[in-house]
């Protein structure tokens, strides 16, 4: 499968570490890839449900190019969040409606994220995809 | 053909008093391949950890294998919904509180029949003490139940309770008829699927039944588990059942909220080995063609059945088609007992008694039978075991 | 000590994520011992099948086995009456069920904890739904339960259930004391034990309490299996839970009689294997001298808690004498989850989150805290590797 | 342990058996050493509570000596009635009462025969005793 070369960039990057440590720490790096989301806009329409810990996720499109505003208690939500602001912000709304959040697996990002975890992300995914879908239809 | 795959479950290499075990008590419960017995260990050794709300590797991998067998059990059965418990028992006695309790008024009629399980009879009653509803018994007549006589029953019917496969007579009933007579005067179905999943395979949503239940331990997996699978209608008629962690979404002293799909109605540790050992055990299922085995093993009962009928035996068993391949029978005078405990000194292991079906027994008019019923790993051998084992004691009370 | 324990227990010679596995999520549950895996898979190797009412012999090895570790809970505890169940949260809703439901009237108190377990809090406010009883919860002031306001609480109480050891904190509640004070007041008394039978000995009879819930698998046994200890009043008391096969002397289409022992809460199959394993942990753990681990835990638990606060970390754990090895923690500005992850990534379990005692936590004003429990394997160089992973994560996160 | 002679002739007899089948046979053979409690003597009073197959037996104390009559519908449990009686029958209270049932268990008879059924035989014996206690306090 090939990637956008912005993913592919963080599929390489993870895929050099070997220790779980280091990967977590460079996971959580990503936080600050975040266009952060003021505490005073968080809101149920952009609570991320099912999310073990806190998680907001605000999608917008503006001239046709979707970007992501988000906030997690946690930093390595933060992180996951950086990396799908990467993957999301300034595409096309076609183009992210047809990513697939398989490039985390792919980069080992989620190699001993708990299932509870990694469906985190899957679950921000969807609601990124989702909204855009929503926006666009 | 089961010869060999009898290699797969090391208890057949025992001997019991000196014999090879012949194993023929299936419908109690069913022997252990010995992927499921390394699949439980495997855990216990390597990845034993609580479930769930957990961040730390153990426990993930616990959680995976716990959910992988739900996963199983929706793939399998084509269901949206698949509760665990702790066997068929809880898994009717969950559908008694969770949807019963809840969704029948006093005066409401459940419809069960005589061919049931206590399992499937006893919550029931148990409720009808609680809040009145009404229960009407569907009879059985030469050991099939009476249609006309369900017809009847189903007037004003809000739940139907049946048994898919007796386990006193291995009798399939002819749930996909009996299902769509319920449905049409707008009643729910319930099944008691224990004898019905190990020697069929069942598409839960194209069935149309809301409950159905069964055990692990009676095919092939481990004692302790089971499932409820409910159709999304009635999923989303019931309110918990068993309060406690992992069912709930929030606690406050005032009150609490609940979890939205299966897990509000598995409060506490789940059953995390026996779901590990649960999953192995579909998995090696998924490889076995039921349908040829069923052919095989029906033959095999039909040919003991006869047999016992030359030698002076009365047997219960219908064995047409689809029945499952169990022989309930009784000498004219030989205490079943006494049949079963000389079998036993052979190697080989038969069940005797009620069942756990006495108002079955009661309209057979005995007190029990002895029933040999068999598995996909039985084969010729046994029945022919089976058939010699039952000549020598004839032989010794003759 | 500690590590030559370890040895008995194959999970310790697995590593994760690169490095030898340091579990210190013991509250959530234990390790099992080789004796106990062994023992279940020689118990599906052997002697598999279903218990009671039959006359082979599997049968009846296997109802041996299950019915030895009844006799071994009875004797470890001193208790006329061990049921079975399928973990504390079963049997604290059994004890709701067949007790609650039968022996309380609408109005009547029922007093509970801020301290309890998710499963000492949502049966009884189910039941208030149910039967309209009043639920009274007695504060927690830093950690410990208010003990003048249980005084006040007991004014006209049925029921009082209180968590004998905190899964959260760790604190050992003045347990007997609140059973003289709950018994001067006519109230029966439920103690959640899950934590308790884990750490200390108790004797049932002496201590005086009506109920006493727990699992096995906090105290080295297996999964889906645990027990309601029950005095022989409210044994009298009480009212069958679950219907089925088991718990039945005689079924009729008009109604049935139950058994009059632990059988009659008992319904279906039982957990079989379970049991063989619990009864292979029992005997194990009579040999191990809990007092002196209790010692030598306790010893660590406290160094970790103090070393935790020098470096800048809130511990919630009181640790007194009697308290059982947990320390629950917080830091200042990583959250419990980073911080749970990033000791994983070391090979250290520890658990976090709300623990299923959501009102305690508010009470403590937190989300979750990081909890890290010791148990009897458990020694100096967990501790010490915790605390260096602890360092390694402030480290990182500076 | 050593036992009264009309025992013992029972273990030795039971131990010379290797074949479970045969120790079947030679126990419902002692099923005719029972004095038959007919049918329509059958009571609530004689009736064996707890055991799983119907089971009757009466215990009468004569000239100071003790004597059962029996029936069950199974013939095994009818032969462990005739072991009973052999053990009971024509001796004084205190000695019955000084009974243990061990024997059984020595004698191999209760080998294979599974719990419930053992614990039957130790039900029967129980009454016995118990009745002969009730008799003679
Ligand atoms: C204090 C306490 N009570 C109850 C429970 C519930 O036990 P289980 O989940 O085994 O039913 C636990 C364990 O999670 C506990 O720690
Ligand atoms: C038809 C039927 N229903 C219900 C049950 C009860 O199953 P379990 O004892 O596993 O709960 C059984 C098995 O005993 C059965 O054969």
């Amino acid at each position: 499968m090939t990637w956008p070369s912005s993913i592919q960039e963080i599929i390489d990057e993870f895929q050099e570490i070997d220790d779980q440590f280091e990967r977590l720490e460079v996971l959580m790096d990503f936080a600050d890839e975040v266009d952060e989301l003021p505490f005073d806009e968080w809101s149920d329409s952009n609570l991320v449900r099912g999310c073990q810990s806190v998680a907001h996720i605000e999608v917008n499109i503006r001239e046709n190019l979707v970007w992501i505003r988000a906030a997690a208690d946690a930093r390595m939500v933060q992180g996951l969040q950086g990396i799908l602001s990467i993957a999301v912000n300034g595409n096309s709304p076609e183009t992210v409606i047809q990513l697939t959040p398989n490039f985390a697996e792919e980069a080992g990002i989620l190699v001993s994220l708990t299932p509870s975890r990694s469906n985190g992300f899957r679950t921000m995914f969807d609601m990124i995809q989702n909204r855009v879908k929503e926006e666009i239809l | 053909m089961g010869d060999s795959m009898k290699q797969d479950f090391p208890i057949f290499s025992r001997e019991v008093n000196g014999r090879p075990l012949v194993y023929l008590d299936n419908a109690a419960t069913t022997q252990k391949p010995s992927c499921v017995i390394d699949a439980m260990t495997e855990y216990y050794s390597l990845s034993n950890a609580n479930v769930h709300r957990a961040v730390h590797t153990l426990a993930g991998e616990a959680t995976e294998g716990y959910e992988a067998c739900r996963k199983l059990l929706k793939q399998r059965f084509n269901s949206d919904f698949a509760v665990i418990t702790s066997g068929t028992t809880e898994a009717i006695n969950l559908a008694a509180h969770a949807w019963g309790e809840h969704n029948l008024q006093p005066g409401d009629v459940v419809v069960l029949t005589e061919m049931e399980h206590h399992s499937d009879i006893v919550p029931w009653q148990m409720l009808a003490e609680r809040i009145a509803i009404e229960l009407r018994f569907v009879p059985v007549e030469e050991g099939l139940l009476d249609m006309d006589a369900l017809e009847v029953a189903l007037d004003g019917a809000k739940l139907v309770c049946v048994v898919h496969t007796s386990n006193v007579l291995g009798v399939r009933n002819p749930v996909e008829q009996i299902i769509s007579m319920s449905k049409s005067v707008g009643a729910r179905v319930l099944l008691d699927a224990a004898q019905a999943v190990p020697h069929e395979m069942i598409d839960f949503k194209e069935l149309g039944a809301d409950f159905l239940a069964f055990s692990a331990h009676k095919m092939c997996g481990p004692t302790g588990i089971g499932a409820l699978l409910v159709s999304q209608e009635a999923f989303d008629e019931m309110h918990p059942f068993m309060g406690g962690g992992d069912m709930i979404q929030t606690v406050t002293l005032e009150g609490s909220t609940y979890q939205t799909n299966e897990h509000k109605f598995e409060a506490g540790t789940p059953r995390i080995a026996e779901g590990v050992g649960w999953a192995a055990a579909l998995e090696w299922m998924s490889e076995i063609d039921l349908k040829s085995h069923h052919k095989r093993l029906l033959a095999i009962a039909q040919k003991v059945a006869s047999r016992l009928e030359q030698k002076g035996m009365k047997v219960y068993s219908t064995l047409r088609p689809r029945d499952a391949a169990v022989v309930s029978f009784t000498h004219p005078t030989i205490h079943p007992e006494d049949f079963a405990r000389l079998l036993d000194a052979q190697g080989i292991a038969v069940r005797t008694g009620h069942h756990c079906a006495q108002p079955l027994m009661e309209k057979l008019g005995v007190n029990g039978t002895i029933r040999a019923s068999f598995y996909i790993y039985n084969d010729e051998s046994d029945a022919d075991a089976l058939l010699s084992g039952i000549d020598r004691v004839l032989e010794a009370m003759a």
